[in-house]
């Protein structure tokens, strides 16, 4: 940790892991509501846990992407944050929105919540992922204004590298994406059209420059293989990125209401998205086989090795799965799309969160990594979070396959309730494994509290 | 008629030449499956010599001409069988 | 493999790539916008109860347990065709009548809305399920 | 058929080299995908309506489309004449080559914009049928590619008066030209396969 001012990633990282753990805990909450249908009805009913559980994983990932870039950027323009003063305000900002948005989901009623935050004045509310009052959206905007100018200038005044701008250009990129959800027509099909300019071009357009600028970050860091290399392959998966994944938007525009041209364009770029995700675990390999210092955090490697090939696989492979329109046409708003969204979200943005968590952390505490003892829990937290993630894909997808036959393909199609009882048993797993993947994330907490003998800063 | 010296040139006058052969043949409206191969033919010399000549493959690494002769060769014959697939 | 491999070209190509696929989809989303008039019934939102039922849907938070047109939660069924599945009337008397409270079932929420605010409800579920989503859902269940 | 007719290789070196940037051969790469896979939906499309993209194919312009074809095989040409030159410290050729390359290519959009006025004029559009709806996103997207590839020869032309290229360096020159000549193969499939086979 060169600059002192990095350290004001520290908070961000904190926040994020407290929200990650509220995140994991509603996902049980509702994982045990699709077996026990009325568990902890009315007071949370499932929509509400979901709003939680949803809104608690983009706000953890947003304040991960934070932090990393308050630790990444001044490291790379070798120059002190413009003010770290502003950074920690609007970090507080950020929390206080976050959680005044969260109890208000569970204090009242949503309709009450619409109502007391004047939600009529422009109304946003009430659409999946974009739940938050529109006042908090509004709070999102200034929090993502100041976090932006305050990185802007920071690197406008210090040396200008690949990583450091591919990362501006990605948060610029979702900040003004983000305005889109301002956007709510009365038409149900523009409001869904331009919802996916927010949820689409975030996770698979800029986001994925945000992942890149990351990620290649910590390798250069831990196997010091020479900047030049690393930037040129930054550069070539971002453009497979962004060329596959904007027009790739197409494969949600297949089935509500948009030309039909768009089967044909959605399902061909799509196809193409993959590759960036293959691209950038061959680079990681790549990087790693040919490192030429051993950097003593190993956990760190293990998390971005691990990014790379969890991305691929959650990303890359099952959204392969049912992206093309025929195959779309019977698992859309199946559990199919389900189990993508599970692996991908973890496999892309949580491991890379938890990467540069893992290899910034034990800097800003004074050591270059944890000790011995405390990196093999940490490892051991890997696997216990990577395979359970694994198995609930798994399950889902079983569960989204029987869903599909039962409902969709066949001759006599079931009711959704009488399907949904017929795959009752993949839920009962799927939430099994969901525990092992809590006990995984606490495992990764404790972590950082375990004490051994200290290495050299 | 003596050739041009330089290979663009020849390269040129053989794929202008195949292209007025390719529009002659659709122009007389010929159909079926002959018709089908000799378009296909003729799309084909004029891919090798783009990728060999134009983009002067011919001097680069073996992969490289691997990867692109052979995306050449996968899509005719795909087409091949999708037309012949078409007409039975 | 003997080849040159620049930086500048790889952050050319990143741009030029960047601007030339913006530019591609904006041009499919101008083509959308075009072609939108005869798929999206936008007829049916001169009637202001359409207008009224999606703010209902979206005040009440439908999408956190129901999907519609295929988008949204997964614990609860499809209702871009639930107009046609059940009709108005069941549509109408199964909001009034829940939660059902029956033991170990998934529960909705009683929304206390009012005669009126049902009428719209089904208003803009009968608007939905009119959109031309190219024959999706497969069948009647959705 | 003896496609080898050519005197020793241009460059020197014997040691086996590949002209243009790595970056742009893997996007050569990905765009080749790109159209293949959208060639290959095409053909499969037609084989189960042959009769419908029989019909639909009749209307098309074979002759704009063979002129199109002509125009970016000479624009090709002109490319490879240009960086040719290039090498040889030829400069002024070079650029009065790459100035072919660049008119071939200006050319190409104009007539492939009086066709579309044409179809758009008869009704026909993207979502008439089909056949059409793969006619106008295939060529669209080649047309966009032709775009962006007019820049790239613009950009080139300007750099290649201003002294930019020349034996020193002729890198970024071989870069542009090869993504050119990927714009000029994707066409040399497209055409025969939209426009003339049935």
């Amino acid at each position: 940790m060169k600059y002192t001012s990095q350290a004001v990633a520290k908070p961000y990282f904190i926040g994020a892991m407290g929200l990650f753990v509220a995140q994991v805990l509603f996902g049980l909450i509702m994982g045990l509501q699709y077996v026990i249908g009325d568990f902890l009805f009315p007071h949370i009913p499932f929509n509400v846990a979901r709003m939680v559980h949803t809104n608690a994983l983009i706000v953890w990932l947003l304040m991960g992407f934070m932090g990393s870039a308050y630790y990444l950027v001044p490291e790379e323009a070798e120059t002190e944050l413009h003010s770290p003063k502003l950074a920690l305000i609007l970090f507080w900002v950020f929390l206080i929105a976050a959680a005044l948005t969260v109890i208000g989901y569970l204090a009242v009623p949503y309709a009450t919540l619409a109502r007391i935050t004047g939600n009529d004045l422009l109304p946003t509310m009430g659409r999946e992922f974009l739940e938050q009052p529109t006042i908090t959206k509004i709070g999102i905007v200034i929090v993502a204004l100041g976090f932006l100018y305050n990185l802007s200038m920071t690197f406008l005044k210090g040396r200008k590298t690949a990583i450091n701008t591919v990362l501006m250009i990605g948060l610029w990129g979702l900040a003004i994406f983000f305005l889109f959800s301002f956007y709510n027509p009365h038409n149900l099909v523009k409001d869904k059209f331009y919802w996916w300019w927010v949820v689409h071009l975030w996770v698979e357009g800029v986001w994925e420059l945000i992942l890149g600028a990351i990620l290649a970050f910590v390798l250069i860091k831990v196997t010091g293989v020479d900047r030049e290399v690393i930037e040129k392959w930054l550069y070539v998966i971002i453009t497979l990125a962004l060329v596959s994944g904007m027009v790739g938007t197409g494969h949600h525009y297949f089935w509500i209401g948009a030309p039909e041209f768009w089967q044909w364009w959605g399902s061909v770029f799509s196809a193409l998205e993959p590759v960036p995700f293959f691209a950038m675990t061959l680079f990681a390999f790549n990087m790693v086989n040919r490192r030429r210092r051993e950097h003593p955090n190993r956990a760190a490697t293990l998390w971005a090795l691990g990014t790379g090939v969890m991305a691929f696989l959650g990303a890359g492979v099952w959204g392969f799965l049912h992206t093309l329109a025929p195959v779309n046409f019977y698992t859309h708003g199946t559990q199919i799309t389900a189990a993508h969204g599970h692996m991908a979200f973890y496999g892309a943005y949580v491991m890379v969160v938890i990467t540069m968590i893992s290899y910034s952390m034990p800097l800003m505490r004074g050591r270059a990594a944890n000790s011995n003892k405390a990196q093999v829990v940490e490892m051991w937290a890997f696997w216990l979070m990577t395979v359970a993630m694994v198995f609930i894909t798994l399950f889902l997808t079983a569960a989204g396959i029987l869903q599909v036959w039962l409902q969709r393909v066949s001759d006599t199609p079931l009711g959704f309730m009488a399907t949904q009882d017929q795959i009752s048993l993949f839920y009962w797993m799927r939430e099994v494994a969901g525990v092992v993947f809590l006990i995984g994330v606490v495992t990764y907490l404790v972590s950082f509290f375990i004490k051994g003998e200290e290495r050299a800063a | 008629m003596t050739l041009p010296k330089n290979i663009a040139d020849r390269v040129w006058l053989v794929m202008l030449a195949a292209t007025l052969t390719t529009w002659a043949l659709g122009s007389s409206g010929a159909t079926g499956t002959w018709a089908v191969l000799v378009m296909l033919g003729l799309a084909c010399l004029k891919g090798v010599l783009v990728i060999l000549d134009f983009m002067e493959l011919r001097h680069a690494p073996l992969l490289w001409r691997i990867l692109l002769l052979g995306w050449l060769t996968l899509i005719a014959a795909l087409i091949v069988l999708f037309y012949w697939i078409g007409s039975t | 493999m003997s080849s040159t491999f620049t930086t500048s070209a790889a952050r050319n190509i990143f741009y030029g790539g960047a601007v030339f696929s913006f530019l591609l989809f904006l041009a499919l989303t101008f083509r959308t916008e075009q072609v939108l008039p005869q798929r999206d019934q936008r007829a049916q939102l001169d009637n202001p109860q359409v207008v009224a039922g999606k703010r209902i849907w979206e005040n009440n938070n439908c999408i956190g347990c129901h999907t519609l047109l295929g988008e949204g939660a997964y614990f609860a069924p499809e209702l871009g065709n639930v107009y046609k599945r059940r009709g108005p009337d069941f549509i109408k008397a199964w909001i009034k009548g829940q939660p059902t409270g029956v033991p170990g079932r998934r529960q909705m929420p009683q929304f206390n809305l009012t005669e009126q605010e049902l009428d719209d409800m089904v208003a803009f579920l009968k608007y939905a399920s009119e959109i031309n989503t190219a024959k999706w859902p497969p069948n009647i269940e959705g | 058929m003896d496609t080898t007719i050519n005197p020793p290789p241009a460059t020197t070196d014997a040691e086996p080299h590949l002209h243009g940037d790595l970056a742009i051969w893997f996007f050569i790469l990905a765009e080749l995908m790109a159209f293949g896979v959208f060639f290959i939906a095409y053909a499969v499309t037609r084989a189960y309506n042959v009769e419908a993209f029989n019909a639909a194919q009749a209307g098309l312009d074979r002759n704009i489309g063979a002129l199109n074809t002509i125009l970016l095989i000479t624009g090709s040409w002109g490319v490879v004449r240009s960086v040719q030159a290039a090498r040889a410290d030829r400069l002024v050729p070079a650029v009065r080559w790459m100035g072919v390359g660049l008119v071939c290519g200006l050319a190409f959009l104009v007539a492939k914009i009086f066709e579309y006025r044409a179809k758009f004029a008869a009704g026909l559009s993207m979502d008439t049928d089909t056949f059409h709806m793969f006619y106008f996103s295939l060529t669209f997207f080649h047309f966009m590619h032709v775009v962006l590839g007019v820049c790239i020869l613009g950009i080139l032309l300007l750099k290649l008066r201003r002294g930019g290229y020349g034996s020193h360096d002729v890198h970024g020159l071989e870069t542009g030209a090869a993504y050119w000549h990927m714009v000029d193969l994707a066409w040399i499939v497209l055409f025969p396969l939209v426009y003339v086979m049935h």
